[in-house]
């Protein structure tokens, strides 16, 4: 059951990958295509499996990735 | 002769490398040359180009304001160079990152799915080379293709020379289309 | 025959020091002259020589001095912020008479500016941006090839006239490539063993120095000497070059990039059928003053192209304007850009063709 | 399984000093992550409205633009001198230094040195990338021996040239400095202890404690020639055991 | 009204800086200029002032820079080696339009020298020794009096125009102790809230700097405005005196120290019936061209008086060699002295005693 | 009572390579000592035709014309650089860099640093007088807490600009220096003591060890106000509790 | 009037004060005065003089070449300044230190044993103002002798302003010379 | 009985008394007369007592002190 959900911006990002090293999930992948840069950039496969632990976030140089949590109302 | 040539792209694609190519080979062709990389304003990771004159006289100025010929890697590119290519110019635009057409009807602009025809040459990196070559197809009298692949060797740098056999297929590729 | 071959400005400067027989270098990294500390990086120590990167300009220009005073070939290269904080060493070189070659690839400014070419330290490199009257000959290559032939030229000037020698391009030239032939060394030879510092052994101590403190007119010695140098080499060091300015109309008046610009120009001109030329300073200090006011005898106007607000307008006009000057009707038209801005060959052809009207 | 009953909070965005706009660092570069822990403490200190930020010249030259407070800038290598000059005025200001390595212990050595021992009150953010990374990965005090840069092509040698400097080392034998550590930002756990560092040396001068100083391993992809993923690797396989991590010294002023 | 003093040079430019709201100051000592730092560890720490002896005069412009930035009114001062190394700082000013002042007490150059007064740094305080294309009002007092008007002057000039003042006097000046009254504050008032530094507190942030990269014309922009002002301070801000220059035959110019020689000269050779005048520059940058073309106008020859090799010597030839100049017939003759040494009151008097036969 | 038998032996005179002119330092001037220890050195390792010699600016700015050597000028701080330009050149010469407070610890922090990192094989003096002698008495790096000149008129105030830096301490941080002694002129014993370090720092270089530094306690009567005897009082008392005499660090070349 | 002045002697004899008070006691008298310690070539330990003008008109050049008045309080101190001084001049010099007759004649030489003189009113330092005192007595129009020894507390540094009762009196015992 | 003597170059001398200070047998003095520099210069008033320890040449800072010893023929 996702915990959260990270809420990257493709735009933003560079493709340094270091989100996706980052992630404890394993949850995170390069793009095939490119954004308007001309960058690869990071989407999340299984976003079901994500904790919103926000290792992404935090090392993500570019402000490129917020986190979303969910919780009970 | 006189061709002031721009080529431009993201940094990393080659762009320079594109330049000095053809500035060797015109070069021991016999012909004045001279290259100039931009390197001003931009910042890291901005776009690249450099200007490249080829003439059969002494070279005046280096710095192109108008080119004759263009070859453009991305569409940034295209946005900052199609207005200033000659009327009757050259623009040689590589369509696997450019998604739209060249505005003007002033100019002859090439088509060249550069990426894509690279990575079937093997490595997408030399998308570059496949643009050459197209422009030596469509310029022979700026030098010969095998002056430009002679040239490989000089002007690549030792850690990427290995990469030279997938550049000079590319270049015969791009050389070969039409 | 030296084969032709295509290099970068830089990396050119680099090369030529190296055939001049420069063995020591010292410097601090800034663009747009990256690319002479890597080349000596690469080259130095595979040849015996010393590639040092000092830890800042200070440092760098001071590692010269004391190079310079053990009597080794040596240089130093920057771009215009490192060239402000070398001024107190180039003025201490200059006291003591030190020869040393100082490559300035210039960048606009002023401040940290930006890292495109200009010719905006054209003061600075001509009137001594350090204190004190002092001067350094001032070399302006237009030319990849000029490069080469200027450094190399720069090391026999700086050892013959014990002096700092300026090699005042842009960031636009060491960034260019062209080809070009390498130049052979000179083949000149300079005795240093009058005064550099090898030990006094056998001989008297040696002293290298620029303090004068007494007796009182020690210091005026010094500069009265300096004086009478510079005026020799006002006499005999002059460099210059023109294209198409004997029966020109109009006199198109520019150093190093500007001037190529002019070349441009020039040849439109021509082709128009006006009658257009080009004088090109090659040595700033000394400026071919009495040359220029040869030149301009039957020029109906100069224009001078600068990358600057108009510094060397002041040394055309103190040319032009002498008070026995046969050229003082001449009119002085200036046409500048500045913060690394390149001149426009056509705003300088069409200002040209509007002095026809 | 996303569950539908659930509400959707934000708990991880861009601090609010961050200026909303893309940097221009390359991809996997330290500075960005550092400019989000040095905004992150503004935030949370509340001073975005009393923050002067210096720049110095440096890949991080520009970084005025990102950080929302008032910004200057510094000749390289004289960001203590100018920041001297600020504090002096402004002393209810919070000025923050920041410098990568070829500013701080190259040119400028001296004014480090100095604004250090005369205990200035204010914030040094060190970047040590180990390389000249604007001017295109020229040897830095800070490369290590046998790393190869464009000045270094053989590889930094120490009997030539020395072994790489260690600023808090230094540092930590004046007298006045109340705060002196020394972190990463190569993964999750070590940014987390930047982040608690930065908001160390950025409060203590609010508290008006002393001068206080954060060296901070950082990324540099370009300058190295390698893939981020591998620099983050280095900075743990090469770095740290030259730069070891820690605090090297905590002063807490008496009414703290 | 202020009472009459007795104070030296150096004491007075602290004195009259504190008079106009300075209140920091940062600067490293060197002679012969001692007496300011010192003075002003003396006086400002006792009224709410800083007084910082910097590390290094690098640290000390930058210092300057910071404060300034900060929205005070910030003063350093150096002699001429020191000078030099505020080069690369007082382009980095000048490009982010700070306004500072800046002392220069010259000594003797080139290098080390010594430590007697001189005017050799006047083609660096009027050219720029820095990098870049800007120009600092450059200020030159006579006497211990005008040091002290014009100090406080130069802080309201400095703030007016957002710009480095250069305060160029020379080490005797500086030594000298002459009765004077001490000025009062101008009572001008700058607003500089618009780029001040004080925390972006209800306002979009300020930012301080000179690097303009993009877009391209951005730093030409910067240099345009700079340019623009620099015209309107040459049309507004030119300074300078005359003596018994109505009806002179022959002028004597010179500025500083020279200046106060010629003055004795001028009334030696009017008690010999030879009309001689004197024309003084007060600002060296503008220089008073204009007027001195003006003032020029029934002299039969000009004699320029330097403690130099002849620097200002070249804007005078400029003024007065202009090509729509009505006074270009004039011969202009030079009489400097260099190396701390200082031009004789009896040379010059039979120079111009020469000029009658 | 004169023995008429004895003969007469010159047992201590002026060394060889100190020229036999009058100096112009002031009475009671530790410079005048420390020149002699230096030109002892030189005589007996006989190195008088192989030494180069950089007088700094300060008040020894002129002893190059003291020291038979060949002599070289340096800008103020900047002999460690002139001095790696000289050595970088005549690897076989012997290069002493002579330095003050003022030159050394606070212009040429930087040169002072990078060359003491980078090992340049040279030999550093340092002459700490804890003022600027030169220029009048003007605060030095080293000037102590509380310490009046003419630039603290009210005393050094360390809160102010900080506690006197210990060149020693400083340099010892750093990998490259082979030897570190801090030594004084005040007294015969230290003279001594002066006189073994100072023909260590020499001999290191000879022997191609490397980089030497000896920091010397000196007396600077003019810049202190005081009569020189109660100037030597006062290195006791006062300077040597703050900078303590010893060595700091030893390495000896394996071929030694 | 018009009067160039030089005092010179050592280092630590007072010459730089004498030329101090003297320009104060004349500048409140309503003269015009300048006064220029010599500072340039010499170092540490050297010799120290002054040039003080004193003038009724205001003063052009405050350096001078000719002094009209001397005083010299060493023997290097006369080497240096005896033949400079205007014919008709005055010389004072001090025979405590000085052990030889100045050699011109066409100057008013007049010798005063300064340093014994000063001992005797308390303490040798106060040399300086014994022959400030004659010079006050020779020269009544410089400054009147009162003039200066009000000045003495606004010139004399607050840790020397003890000495300003010996200052005080060696100044009238100067003055009282003939 | 005399091991030795001090040489003391009066017109070297400055004056500064560390001589003084230094020997051991207090029997070194200042000159009430000057030397031509205007010094007061050292003088060895009781030369018998000299050990010629040399601690009065070895701090002297003028250079202004010899040291001789008596050696047996
Ligand atoms: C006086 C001066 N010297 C040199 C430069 C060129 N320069 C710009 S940034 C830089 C070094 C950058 O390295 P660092 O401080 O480590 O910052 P990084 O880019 O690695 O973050 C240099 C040498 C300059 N701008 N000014
Ligand atoms: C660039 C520069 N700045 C300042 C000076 C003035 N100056 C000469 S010597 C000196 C300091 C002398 O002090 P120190 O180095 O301690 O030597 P000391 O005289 O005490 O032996 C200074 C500041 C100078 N000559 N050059
Ligand atoms: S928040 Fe954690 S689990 Fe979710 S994508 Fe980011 S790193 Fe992976
Ligand atoms: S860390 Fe940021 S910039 Fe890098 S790949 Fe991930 S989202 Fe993109
Ligand atoms: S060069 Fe290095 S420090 Fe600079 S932006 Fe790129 S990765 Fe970052
Ligand atoms: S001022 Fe001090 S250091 Fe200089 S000579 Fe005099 S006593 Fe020696
Ligand atoms: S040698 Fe020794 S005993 Fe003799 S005078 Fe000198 S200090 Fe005194
Ligand atoms: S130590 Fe030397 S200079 Fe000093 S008093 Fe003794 S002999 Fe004279
Ligand atoms: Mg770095
Ligand atoms: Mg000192």
């Amino acid at each position: 059951m996702a915990k959260g959900k990270p809420g990257i911006d493709i735009e933003r990002c560079k493709g340094c990958a270091l989100c996706i090293e980052a992630c404890p999930e394993k949850i995170l992948k390069m793009s095939e295509s490119f954004n308007r840069q001309g960058q690869p950039y990071t989407i999340c496969f299984e976003p079901e499996r994500c904790t919103s632990c926000m290792s992404c976030a935090i090392i993500c140089p570019d402000s490129a990735i917020r986190i979303w949590r969910y919780v009970a109302v | 002769m006189y061709e002031g040539i721009i080529f431009a792209g993201f940094g990393g694609q080659g762009i320079i490398l594109s330049g000095k190519l053809i500035c060797i080979a015109a070069m021991r062709e016999g012909k004045n040359v001279s290259h100039i990389p931009s390197y001003g304003a931009e910042m890291r990771g901005g776009t690249a180009n450099c200007s490249v004159v080829i003439s059969d006289e002494e070279i005046a100025s280096p710095l192109i304001r108008q080119p004759s010929i263009c070859v453009v890697m991305n569409k940034p590119s295209l946005f900052k160079f199609e207005e200033s290519v000659q009327a009757g110019g050259l623009l040689i635009y590589n369509t696997s990152l450019i998604d739209l057409k060249p505005s003007r009807d002033d100019i002859r602009a090439v088509p060249v799915q550069a990426n894509d025809l690279a990575q079937e040459e093997g490595n997408v990196r030399s998308a570059n080379m496949i643009a050459l070559g197209l422009l030596l197809r469509l310029k022979p009298e700026l030098a010969a293709l095998d002056s430009v692949i002679s040239a490989l060797d000089e002007a690549v740098s030792a850690r990427n020379r290995s990469l030279n056999i997938i550049n000079t297929k590319s270049l015969k590729r791009g050389f070969s289309l039409s | 025959m030296a084969e032709t071959v295509l290099m970068k400005g830089n990396e050119v400067i680099g090369e030529a020091a190296i055939i001049a027989g420069c063995r020591y270098y010292f410097a601090y990294p800034i663009t747009p002259q990256n690319e002479i500390p890597a080349y000596m990086a690469l080259r130095l120590p595979r040849i015996g020589g010393t590639f040092l990167q000092a830890e800042s300009e200070l440092a760098a220009i001071n590692m010269v001095f004391g190079a310079s005073a053990a009597g080794a070939r040596v240089m130093t290269s920057s771009a215009s912020p490192g060239i402000s904080l070398k001024q107190e060493g180039i003025s201490y070189l200059s006291g003591a008479e030190l020869p040393a070659v100082v490559v300035n690839m210039v960048r606009g400014g002023p401040g940290l500016g930006n890292i495109a070419g200009s010719q905006g330290d054209y003061f600075q490199a001509t009137r001594g941006g350090g204190h004190g009257d002092y001067r350094t000959i001032v070399l302006a290559p237009a030319s990849v090839q000029e490069l080469a032939d200027l450094t190399v030229e720069a090391f026999d000037l700086a050892d013959q006239y014990r002096m700092v020698v300026v090699l005042l391009g842009d960031g636009y030239l060491g960034q260019m490539s062209e080809s070009l032939k390498l130049p052979e060394p000179s083949g000149k030879e300079f005795d240093k063993s009058s005064w550099a510092l090898t030990g006094a052994s056998g001989r008297a101590p040696h002293i290298v120095y620029s303090l004068r403190l007494s007796p009182e007119p020690a210091l005026e010695e010094v500069n009265l000497r300096l004086q009478a140098k510079y005026r020799e080499i006002e006499k005999n060091e002059v460099r210059f070059d023109t294209y198409r300015s004997k029966d020109a109309e109009y006199l198109l008046v520019g150093f190093g990039t500007s001037a190529r610009i002019c070349k441009a120009a020039v040849n439109i001109l021509r082709r128009e059928g006006i009658k257009a030329g080009l004088f090109r300073p090659i040595t700033l200090w000394p400026f071919p003053s009495l040359a220029i006011e040869r030149a301009a005898g039957s020029i109906k106007k100069v224009l001078a192209v600068e990358m600057n607000a108009g510094q060397m307008l002041e040394d055309i006009r103190l040319a032009l304007w002498t008070s026995t000057s046969s050229s003082r009707n001449v009119v002085i038209d200036f046409c500048g850009r500045t913060g690394g801005m390149i001149p426009d060959v056509d705003e300088i052809v069409e200002r040209v063709r509007n002095y026809e009207k | 399984m996303r569950n539908e009953d659930a509400d959707v909070k934000l708990v991880y965005s861009m601090p609010e000093s961050l200026v909303d706009r893309p940097n221009h660092y390359c991809p996997g570069c330290g500075h960005g992550i550092i400019h989000k822990l040095l905004t992150q403490a503004i935030d949370e200190l509340e001073i975005r409205e009393k923050t002067i930020f210096i720049a110095p010249v440096g890949c991080s030259v520009l970084a005025y633009f990102y950080i929302d407070v008032d910004g200057c800038e510094a000749a390289h290598g004289r960001a203590p001198a100018v920041a001297t000059g600020l504090k002096r005025v402004h002393k209810d200001k919070v000025i923050i230094s920041y410098q990568g390595d070829g500013d701080l212990l190259a040119i400028g050595t001296a004014e480090t040195i100095h604004a250090a021992n005369r205990g200035e009150n204010i914030t040094v953010i060190f970047v040590n990338n180990a390389i000249y990374g604007m001017t295109g990965g020229q040897m830095a005090p800070t490369s290590l021996a046998s790393q190869k840069t464009k000045t270094s092509p053989y590889g930094r040698d120490p009997a030539d040239v020395g072994q790489p400097i260690r600023a808090c080392e230094l540092l930590n034998t004046l007298e006045a400095p109340v705060f002196i550590e020394r972190c990463a930002v190569n993964n999750v756990k070590n940014i987390l202890k930047t982040r608690k560092a930065i908001k160390k040396v950025v409060q203590n001068q609010v508290l008006n404690i002393g001068y206080s100083f954060v060296e901070i391993l950082s990324m540099c992809p370009t300058g190295w020639g390698m893939t981020p993923q591998r620099a983050v690797e280095w900075i743990d396989e090469a770095m740290i055991p030259y730069y070891p991590l820690g605090n090297f010294r905590k002063k807490e002023s008496d009414h703290v």
